[in-house]
């Protein structure tokens, strides 16, 4: 049962990333990436870390992608400019998959959670943490100072052009 | 001693608080880089007052390791040589300075904080005493400058930084190279991995991969110093540099050079320089002989004045691979007076072509009458770098000149033609610019008190130079003292080898 | 259980999915969603090994990874929208400043 | 008076400082009063000198160290003794009255605080020369002195002429001064010492008389010496000299500046002692400049020019006297030099200043009514130069200088050069005075000099008759002050015999008057339009400049621009070349690793091939390097424009690249 669940997992992660290379519009294939991401997020949860499982869903999922999305809104891509939004037509298979993810996830939930362990060693939240802050601190440091590069490159950036 | 370490850290601050700070400020942007640049000569004249020499020469070493799995030390010294060399450094600081005041227009504070960047990088260059921490600076000192000729220079000014920096960046990865060579021959003689000077002076070489590393060191320092063949890039950043720019290229980048052959290419291989000695020599004749010729037919004063500066550098690389006493304080002499005499030439050519607008020796004349006081300095500085006695130049080209007699009459009667052939060039811009009828009629100003001061330290330093140089010399005596044992010891072993 | 091997063979199709997708399209926007895709397989793998060596090291990689990815996402996409907003350009192609300038160089 | 020796050169530079730095708060009238007060200072501490007693003990004085050096350490250091006695009280006491003289004559002039200044700076330096008691010094001084005299024959610098004079004398007297460094070099090198008194003692000790190192040292410091007193060959600076101010003219060019080369053999002499092939070539410099520079005056026109000449003539007596042993009669040669030559320059600076600036002779004698105390001065000047027997000091000197001559080796031969010069010396200078005052102008006038002009021209005039006095012409009674003063330090002089000394006198002293009447003659022809043989020639200076000009000057400026070209074309163009090269050459491996077509690349290479033969042939059949190298460079262009599409500047291709370079590593690496 796990490895079934495992494989139809990776089998959607698959399509939905296949799928990107060949849909035209950018909102479809930002769909299907969320889908794939999804996907990624309960591969994570079956390999025995739940933490990057919800880290997943929250970061890549939640905010990354609203921002591809907002992206895509402010800059009003459209394949070929002129004919009106084709979004109605795209929206079923995403649909199904994310269906079909959500199922497995349930069916996962309602297992008992002696099944789950037993079939994969979960490396717990506090081990990682612990991790993180003890032989790790300086890295992250270092990634602190990393995204502030980011924050600063972000704000010089999208500064307004001096007249 | 963390006063070392103040030397380096307080322009390099200094021009970051005022780069961050000063932008659309340039007031206060000048008054404080003076001040930085002020503070920097204070405290190299209290380190010079105060300075008593150790058992081997330094009067101060800083050494924290900085990654020991590599043997990599930031190990700072000063000797003798390098307290005269970071003296002229501090002393053309604030001169840069006072000269930009005006004729930088735009961005002050950038142009502040990349003076006080190069100066940083120069300061480090004369005190580091780890290899890589050499190389550091050696680096370091190069990209400010890169931009002060790129951004604020003349017409060609891309041209002339991209070619400065190509040049200079080749010679200095040969550097590196040889730098690494050394290295691990040393690690393989003694099982000690370190880029310590100290160490790596009593590495044992073979004979031939001596020569090569050598020849590694040797290549980046001549193409800074420069020497004949790859001169080129001189003449153009020189001319396209803004004046700041020109004064620390000659007074100061040009010095890395020829203290690097005294530093590094000399001391850790005395063998093989003893054996290239003739051939340095003869590159510094060619260069002697060379410049002076060129300088004569050169319209631009600044062009000018870069040929006369491969000239001057000539003379001091002459002295070194004389590698007598009379020889190598010549050389450290005359880098401090050529340091001096052509920052102030260079200082005196800006503010000339801000009053007249240009630097054709076609289109200027007869500025003596209307420009007495900036005439006047002109001609002192003119006549210290034809090496008029009891001014810079003198002492120091007396001396080279002394130094390479008694190696070969032939070579030094070359030198004194050189020096005749300097008077003929300096005297025919000093006649073509001064001299003469007036060509422009404008509302001539003659120096105002800012360039006075800026221009008095230098006549100060000039005449000090040429009428007392003892309090000078009495610092070289030590380090030269080594180095000439190690000739002898050089020249000892060569001739045990060929017997 | 899972052995490690499939993991790792996942990990690498999703990889060369991603720079298929970075290779292939042309628009900036599916570029920088290949990337995210190549990002996760690196990510997958080092989930896997963490788990194949009952260790949380694979996670902290992890953590960071998607630090970076965050990181150099906004980047990105700063310069996506700046991209459009000066030169009205949406695909790679159009963006050919680094082409190298042949008359420019014959000096 | 020991302690104070420093007041001497010292008491000018101060001058010169407070002119300098001063000068600018200060009025023009006290510019020239402060100049005379440091001259006189200057004179008074020379007298004080001789007061003390240093005419019998010399003195010594050491200021500072100079630089240190390992063991050697040169000081600023003074040493007064008897020969450096004779050449401060002349320097000092000729300084004194031309700055007195320049105060009336200067008076116009806007720029007098350059004036000034250079005027005392050079006193300064003159006297820093004489007293200096080491070779380093003396350099320097000697130095200083050619700045000096470059600043002040060029100071009326808008002319071009002054400006070029200036700096023609400058880098003519500077090639000299390079020898005299290439002397003091090797006699560094030798003994590692500069101070005079160390250097005889070793130098006397050590090598012998004619030893190839002495007369190699004689030879370097002789052309210094010619370099400064404008000797054969390095005159020419002289005559352009005279561009400058006539007080200056009388100074530097007469008085001093040109005597520096006297003293400073007459200072070295034991040098000279060991090198007699030296010694007569001084000799034979001194003989052959004499007639040299007598015989070009005879034929100029320019009032001052006439004098320069007659300036170098004289010098060649003092070289002849040198060469001979006889330095006390060479000095005693400058001294009366220095007065009769300094009253000539000056009572003719006199007449130009008041007939404003004409120089030429003929138009001056034209113009007439000059100032009678000029013309009276200049007459004196005249008579001493050229030597009018038992009234004037010229006579007493040159006579001797005549006499001494003869027991030189090739005596009488040189005394014949100097002997003719002598003549020659009488017909010029007469020439000139009979040209200006008595030319068909107006002879009478009543304009007077101001005081401070008349004042030295009345005491150089006094000094031109009675100094000659103090020494009596060998075998005649009377006082032999001179020798037997200077006897101690540079010995006696030779003479032949009783009989042979009193004809020769007795010629010496019947030649200038000859040389008067064929004056009168020569004018007569000159009036009638009868030139002179060789004029133009001998006014050129027998064409010295112009020789110098064709062969040294232009094939210098010659190597100067062709070095330049090949600056810019060799060195500038073989790295752009390089780099282009390397550019063009990473092209092509980059292009055929893209394509990968064999064929391509042989078809490169056939192309390649035929292009090659094609450019050989047009080599050979042209004959001309350049052409194959531009082909070359334009077909590396070529190649270059083809190649360098691939560098697209397209993403994909380079994230492309990207990943095959990492496939092509990890497969590298795992197989």
């Amino acid at each position: 049962m796990y490895e079934v669940i495992f494989y139809l997992t990776t089998a959607i992660a698959v399509i939905a990333v296949g799928a990107i290379l060949v849909v035209r519009h950018p909102v479809h294939a930002a769909l299907y990436l969320i889908i794939s991401l999804l996907a990624l997020a309960l591969l994570f949860f079956l390999l025995g870390a739940p933490l990057l499982a919800a880290l997943q869903v929250m970061l890549y999922a939640g905010a990354i992608m609203v921002l591809f999305l907002f992206l895509i809104m402010v800059m009003n891509l459209r394949p070929e400019r002129g004919r009106p939004l084709p979004l109605p037509s795209g929206w079923g298979w995403p649909a199904f998959l994310a269906l079909f993810l959500w199922l497995e996830l349930l069916l996962l939930l309602s297992r008992s959670p002696s099944e789950v362990v037993s079939s994969t060693t979960e490396v717990e939240p506090k081990a990682v943490g612990s991790a993180l802050f003890g032989p790790y601190l300086v890295v992250v440091e270092a990634a602190a100072v990393l995204l502030l590069a980011a924050l600063v490159a972000t704000l010089y950036l999208s500064r307004k052009e001096r007249p | 001693m963390y006063w070392l370490n103040m030397l380096i850290l307080l322009p390099l601050l200094g021009g970051l608080l005022i780069g961050l700070t000063g932008r659309n400020r340039t007031t206060f942007a000048q008054w404080a880089a003076l001040a930085v640049t002020s503070a920097e000569l204070l405290i190299v004249l209290g380190l010079w007052w105060v300075a008593t020499p150790g058992a081997n020469g330094y009067l101060y070493v800083v050494r924290v390791p900085w990654i020991p799995t590599m043997g990599i030390q930031y190990l700072l010294g000063m000797d003798g040589i390098s307290l005269l060399l970071v003296l002229l450094t501090a002393l053309l600081g604030p001169v840069a300075v006072l000269v930009s005041w005006h004729s930088i227009r735009h961005n002050w504070s950038t142009f502040a904080a990349l003076i006080l960047a190069t100066q940083a990088g120069i300061m480090g260059v004369f005190l580091a005493l780890d290899l890589v921490l050499f190389y550091v600076f050696w680096e370091l000192m190069l990209v400010p400058m890169y931009f002060l000729i790129g951004l604020w220079g003349h017409e060609r000014r891309l041209y002339a930084a991209y070619k400065f920096f190509l040049f200079t960046v080749t010679g200095s990865l040969l550097m590196l190279v040889a730098i690494l060579g050394l290295y691990f021959v040393h690690g393989e003689q003694t099982g000690i991995y370190t880029f310590d000077y100290f160490e790596l002076l009593h590495t044992q070489l073979p004979e031939s991969s001596g020569m090569w590393l050598m020849l590694g060191f040797f290549v980046a320092f001549a193409v800074k110093i420069p020497l004949f063949p790859v001169h080129s890039w001189l003449p153009d950043a020189h001319t396209e540099a803004p004046t700041a720019g020109s004064i620390l290229l000659a007074g100061l980048l040009l010095k890395t050079g020829t203290y690097g052959l005294i530093r590094f290419c000399l001391p850790l291989f005395p063998e093989a320089s003893a054996i290239f000695a003739p051939v340095g020599m003869t590159l510094g004749v060619i260069g002697i002989l060379y410049g002076a010729l060129l300088a004569l037919v050169q319209e631009d004063m600044k062009r000018l004045i870069a040929y006369s500066s491969i000239s001057h550098l000539g003379f001091v690389v002459f002295g070194i691979y004389a590698w007598n006493l009379q020889g190598l304080n010549g050389a450290v002499l005359l880098m401090l007076a050529h340091g001096v005499t052509t920052g102030a030439m260079f200082a005196l050519v800006g503010m000339l072509e801000e009053r007249s607008g240009t630097r054709a020796l076609t289109h200027l004349g007869g500025l003596l009458s209307p420009l007495p006081r900036l005439g006047a300095m002109l001609l002192l500085f003119t006549l210290s770098a034809m090496g008029m006695p009891g001014l810079a130049n003198f002492a120091g080209e007396f001396l080279i000149i002394a130094g390479v007699f008694q190696i070969s009459v032939g070579f030094a009667v070359a030198g004194a033609l050189g020096i005749i052939a300097g008077v003929i060039y300096l005297l025919w811009m000093y006649q073509r610019a001064m001299l003469g009828e007036v060509k422009k009629n404008r509302a001539w100003i003659d120096l105002n008190l800012r360039e006075t001061v800026a221009l008095g330290i230098l006549v100060i330093a000039v005449l000090w130079l040429g009428l007392y140089p003892v309090p000078f010399l009495d610092n070289v005596q030590v380090p030269v003292a080594t180095l000439i044992e190690l000739n002898t010891a050089a020249m000892a072993g060569t001739a045990d080898a060929l017997h | 259980m899972i052995p490690l091997s499939h993991s790792l063979i996942i990990a690498a199709l999703l990889f060369t999915l991603g720079l298929a997708v970075v290779l292939l399209r042309r628009e900036l926007l599916f570029i920088l969603m290949g990337l995210e895709v190549m990002f996760n397989g690196a990510a997958l793998t080092a989930i896997a090994a963490g788990q194949y060596w009952d260790n949380a090291d694979g996670q902290v990689l992890t953590i960071f990874l998607m630090t970076v990815t965050a990181a150099e996402l906004v980047v990105a996409l700063i310069l996506v929208w700046l991209a459009f907003d000066r030169f009205k350009v949406v695909r790679a192609e159009a963006l050919t400043q680094l082409k190298d300038d042949m008359e420019g160089d014959s000096s | 008076m020991s302690q104070w020796l420093w007041l001497i050169p010292g008491a000018p530079l101060l001058g010169a400082l407070i002119i300098v730095l001063l000068g600018g708060l200060l009025r023009r009238k006290y510019l020239a009063i402060v100049a005379c007060c440091a001259a006189a200072a200057a004179f008074l501490a020379v007298l004080l000198a001789w007061l003390a007693g240093a005419a019998s003990q010399p003195m010594q004085q050491t200021l500072y160290t100079w630089m240190t050096v390992g063991d050697w350490q040169p000081v600023i250091g003074f040493s007064l003794d008897r020969l450096a006695l004779v050449m401060v009280s002349v320097v000092s006491g000729v300084g004194l009255l031309v700055h007195l003289y320049s105060i009336a004559f200067m008076a116009e002039e806007t720029d007098q605080r350059r004036y000034y200044f250079f005027l005392n700076l050079f006193l300064a330096g003159m006297l820093l020369l004489v007293l200096a008691d080491n070779l380093l010094l003396l350099y320097l001084s000697w130095e200083l002195i050619g700045l000096c005299s470059y600043a002040l024959i060029g100071f009326w610098h808008r002319k071009p002429l002054s400006a070029n004079a200036g700096r023609k004398a400058f880098i003519v007297t500077r090639i000299g001064d390079a020898s005299l460094a290439l002397g003091i070099f090797l006699l560094f090198s030798q003994f590692q010492e500069l101070s005079l008194t160390a250097l005889f003692t070793s130098a006397t000790a050590e090598w012998e008389t004619g030893s190839q190192l002495a007369i190699l040292t004689a030879l370097l410091i002789l052309g210094g010496a010619v370099g400064k007193s404008a000797q054969l060959p390095l005159q020419v600076w002289l005559p352009d000299a005279m561009a400058g101010p006539s007080p200056v003219s009388a100074l530097l060019h007469a008085a001093t500046i040109v005597t520096a080369g006297v003293y400073l053999i007459a200072r070295t002499y034991p040098l000279f002692e060991l090198a007699p092939q030296i010694q007569w070539l001084v000799t034979a410099i001194g003989a052959l400049t004499i007639v040299y520079g007598a015989s070009a005056a005879l034929a100029q026109t320019d009032f001052k020019r006439i004098l320069a000449y007659s300036t170098i003539s004289q010098v060649g007596y003092m070289f002849l006297a040198l060469g001979c042993g006889a330095y006390a009669l060479a000095l005693f040669h400058l001294t009366t030099h220095a007065f009769f030559k300094a009253l000539l320059f000056l009572s003719a600076g006199a007449v130009i200043r008041a007939s404003e600036d004409e120089h030429d002779i003929h138009n001056l004698g034209k113009l007439g009514g000059h100032p009678p105390l000029a013309r009276w001065s200049f007459l004196i000047g005249a008579a001493s130069l050229s030597g009018l027997p038992f009234i004037t000091a010229g006579f007493y000197s040159k006579d001797a200088i005549l006499a001494t001559t003869w027991s030189a080796p090739a005596g009488p031969l040189l005394w014949a050069f100097a002997a003719f010069g002598a003549l020659l010396t009488a017909i010029y200078i007469f020439r000139a005075y009979l040209l200006v005052f008595h030319g068909p102008g107006p002879r009478n006038s009543t304009a007077s000099l101001p005081r401070s002009m008349a004042l030295p021209l009345l005491v150089l005039a006094l000094l031109s008759i009675v100094s000659g006095f103090i020494e009596f012409p060998e075998g005649w009674p009377g006082p032999h002050l001179w020798s037997a003063w200077l006897e101690a330090e540079l010995g006696l002089a030779i003479f032949p015999s009783h009989t042979i000394t009193y004809n020769l006198q007795i010629i010496a002293s019947l030649l200038p008057l000859a040389g008067i009447g064929l004056a009168f003659i020569l004018l007569r022809r000159e009036q009638v339009g009868q030139p002179l043989p060789l004029e133009n020639f001998l006014r050129t200076g027998w064409g010295f400049d112009a020789f110098y000009h064709a062969t040294l000057i232009r094939a210098y400026l010659a190597l100067a621009r062709l070095l330049r070209a090949v600056d810019a074309l060799l060195i500038q163009g073989m790295l752009t070349k390089m780099i282009h090269g390397y550019l063009a050459f990473a092209v092509i491996c980059r292009q055929g690793m893209e394509r990968g077509a064999i064929e391509k690349a042989l078809a490169m290479m056939t192309r390649g091939f035929l292009a090659f033969a094609i450019i050989c042939r047009q080599g050979v059949e042209r004959g001309v390097l350049e052409d194959s190298i531009a082909n070359l460079v334009a077909g590396l262009r070529f190649g270059h424009m083809r190649l360098s599409a691939t560098q697209n500047g397209l993403l994909s291709r380079y994230a492309l690249a990207v990943s095959a370079g990492v496939v092509f590593l990890l497969g590298y690496l795992l197989w």
